[in-house]
């Protein structure tokens, strides 16, 4: 088991090398990626800040929990702060597992769980030269931060 | 008694600070805690009941307080 | 949109470069790797035949059906023919879409399909010096090639 | 007519070749070049009905073929 909260660019070589064993028979790598347009604005790049050593707690435990989840402890994760450009990696995770269901479980586990309960924000600038916090949206799996918010967008 | 307030993000833009330290009565409440807050700052910036980690871990409004806790304000996060 | 029936080592960052573009926030990876065990017995390298034609014709089509489902056109898949050994990587595919779900769901598409519907084959060689013709398992999803064959193990 | 015939992994193994031109009648169908090729095999290693490809596209056994089509004979698939 490995997570990670890093201020440098993510190799996602070697984050795939830290699960890979001659038991496995299948990797799961997930990477999120600076989008260069979200929700119809321009986007130049990302600034992910985080309350860290929450932050790498919880990742750990996320870790932990995909872990128990797919019965391996071949789980990986490391997330990057800083400033990001369009196209450069924010997260990567990686499970390898003997079977592929477990492996790719495990790896929709741990970017759910991430996105959900990790204390990191980013802040995206735009071509205008503004720059906002960005909001959860539901595009995907955060419905259930909104909820728990109590507010919503 | 004293506890630290960290705050993060978009609600460290409403309140012009990261930490501040403040005092609360004995017994206090993470919800005694917010309303100290946003009296600090925007208001309407900081919602009624925002996530709170204390001491790293995420708490209830009812939570009690002892003195030294870390209290923080945790904005809706956007890692990933 | 790529797919390739390929007799050299397959570099999982090419594939990935090949989906990775600006516009995408996700990115998934899948790599099938040979197991040092499988079914109880010590693998020491699989060797894997196809009938090469149509298996690229089903590949491709694979790929477009997964491109369909993910309305997007970044899905690449490899599989590799020859002889591997345990840990090398038989097969890559890599999909990538603004957002996380359809990457996974169409990620998990292909190889679902390639395992039931793609004419590969592969033989263990065992560390006794046997070999023997692989039969798909049921640890993951090939039931259905089990019920399609009308036989089963 | 004259059909190709192609084997593969264990059906190659079972009759000894990988891809065989066999006389059919006019009108014959998968199931009629399966039983053919049961008679040149080790028939207890080819199943009565195999999954079959007529040029490149599963078949079902009542396909009906004509003269030069392809037929493979495909034993479960195992890639990935």
């Amino acid at each position: 088991m490995y997570s990670a909260i890093v201020e440098r660019p993510i190799d996602s070589n070697s984050i795939i090398e830290r699960v890979s064993r001659g038991s496995n028979g299948a990797v799961v790598l997930f990477l999120g990626t600076v989008r260069e347009v979200n929700d119809g604005r321009e986007v130049t790049g990302i600034e992910y800040t985080a309350y860290r050593s929450m932050a790498a707690r919880v990742l750990s435990t996320i870790v932990e929990e995909a872990a128990a989840l797919a019965d391996s402890n071949d789980v990986a994760v490391e997330h990057r702060l800083g400033e990001l450009e369009v196209g450069e990696c924010s997260v990567a995770v990686a499970v390898a597992h003997p079977h592929r269901t477990r492996a790719f479980e495990a790896a929709r586990y741990v970017i759910e769980e991430l996105k959900q309960r990790v204390p990191i924000w980013k802040r995206e600038h735009y071509v205008d030269g503004t720059r906002e916090w960005v909001r959860p949206t539901s595009h995907d799996a955060n419905d259930f931060v909104d909820a728990r918010e109590g507010g919503g967008r | 008694m004293t506890v630290t307030v960290l705050l993060f993000a978009s609600y460290a833009d409403a309140v012009g600070r990261s930490e501040i330290e403040i005092d609360v009565e004995f017994g206090a409440t993470v919800k005694d805690v917010i309303e100290h807050v946003r009296k600090l700052g925007d208001a309407t910036r900081l919602p009624e009941a925002p996530m709170v980690a204390v001491n790293e871990q995420y708490a209830s409004r009812d939570h009690e307080l002892r003195a030294g806790d870390e209290v923080a304000l945790i904005p809706p996060v956007a890692g990933g």
